[in-house]
């Protein structure tokens, strides 16, 4: 499951989504919205993507993550739109027959997720003002073509 | 020939506008798409080196050769996760 | 929270247990149960805990895992009684700011959990038969005292 | 001096009871209780190196010297996760 959403996301259904029944490990990451940012004090997010080439970008670093390490399910959904504080903004989910697999595989997908899959995340400040959050990109490891 | 440019986060702040139909010369690169809307906002001359081009959904070089019909997206540093 | 149930674990539950403000990544390791055991076909499990010392020891692994990593806050929570194929057995979670320590923290809980916390999976099989699942104490690194 | 002695897992089985006070002489280790397990099934032999112990909710080693009132536990290897 790949996916992009504009409601909260159902960890228990991501979970169930890669259940496998010859698999014994799920490695489960979740991304939480925070409440402050470079020292200031965050009221909400909001997510804004490039829809169709995020969902590219995600399907792209599933294939990638099942070429490297012996997984049987990963499913990866991130919200957009806007998100309260402590909510998940996204979560990725892995089972494997390994848990170390299951570990590193998770671990692989929310780093290229957060170099690769065009998805933008605004802050809103307790002042009303907001700003992007950018960090430069990781060009060193992106995937590029071309 | 004509591209469809899309902007993203701070871009389309920038830019003023997310989507947008425009005349490019035969021989165009990604990059090129930059020379315009730095003519429209003179602050992305400051983004320049943190940019990047997706052409139908694939990220490309700035000096990836555009043709008629593309669509040609500009990246901001992303920031999902 | 660290804690035995005879119930099914909430995943969503465990996962709200551990997040904080602060804290943007939540990595969660889910065991769940297999249908096949060295080749059999496994119908069943029973979990079995020497109960005060398992909570115990949970509490020390999560202990272990707080002086070593920066994280804000873990669960642990282990099934026992009887558990159906495909449910979860395990699930622990870890919160931090920084998602490599979650990684980490959450991979060494479950490792050492699976050395040190006293339960014992039963397998059911289809003829009816039923084993103890037994592997080897890893002495090397188990928690030894007196 | 008394001891509470709890079996589990397979050391429950091959004993077939999972609790019982035992008559302990003074000076008794905890491997001691695997003499009188064994005298109960022989087949408690197999297990000696795979087998630990806890007095008190707490791994020691087989040398570790019991007192009155001591709950000992036998602990197969551990299968949880």
């Amino acid at each position: 499951m790949v996916q992009l959403t504009k409601n909260r996301i159902e960890t228990e259904e991501v979970l169930r989504s890669v259940i496998a029944p010859e698999s014994g490990a799920v490695n489960v990451f979740v991304g939480t919205t925070r409440n402050h940012s470079n020292g200031r004090r965050v009221t909400s997010l909001e997510y804004e993507a490039y829809e169709p080439m995020a969902v590219k970008m995600m399907e792209r670093v599933v294939r990638e993550a099942q070429g490297r390490w012996d997984v049987s399910r990963i499913s990866v959904v991130h919200r957009i739109g806007k998100v309260n504080i402590g909510e998940s903004s996204v979560v990725i989910a892995v089972s494997s027959p390994h848990r170390d697999e299951a570990f590193q595989a998770c671990r692989f997908l929310i780093d290229r997720l957060k170099q690769v899959v065009p998805i933008w995340k605004r802050e809103f400040f307790e002042d009303g003002s907001s700003e992007w959050s950018l960090q430069s990109h990781e060009q060193e490891t992106a995937t590029q073509a071309g | 020939m004509q591209i469809k440019l899309k902007l993203f986060s701070i871009a389309k702040d920038l830019a003023g506008f997310d989507e947008k139909v425009v005349e490019v010369s035969q021989g165009s690169v990604a990059e090129d798409v930059l020379e315009s809307l730095i003519r429209s906002n003179a602050k992305f001359v400051d983004w320049k080196k943190s940019l990047r081009y997706a052409v139908n959904l694939e990220y490309v070089h700035g000096d990836f050769r555009l043709k008629d019909g593309d669509e040609v997206a500009v990246i901001p540093p992303v920031s999902g996760g």
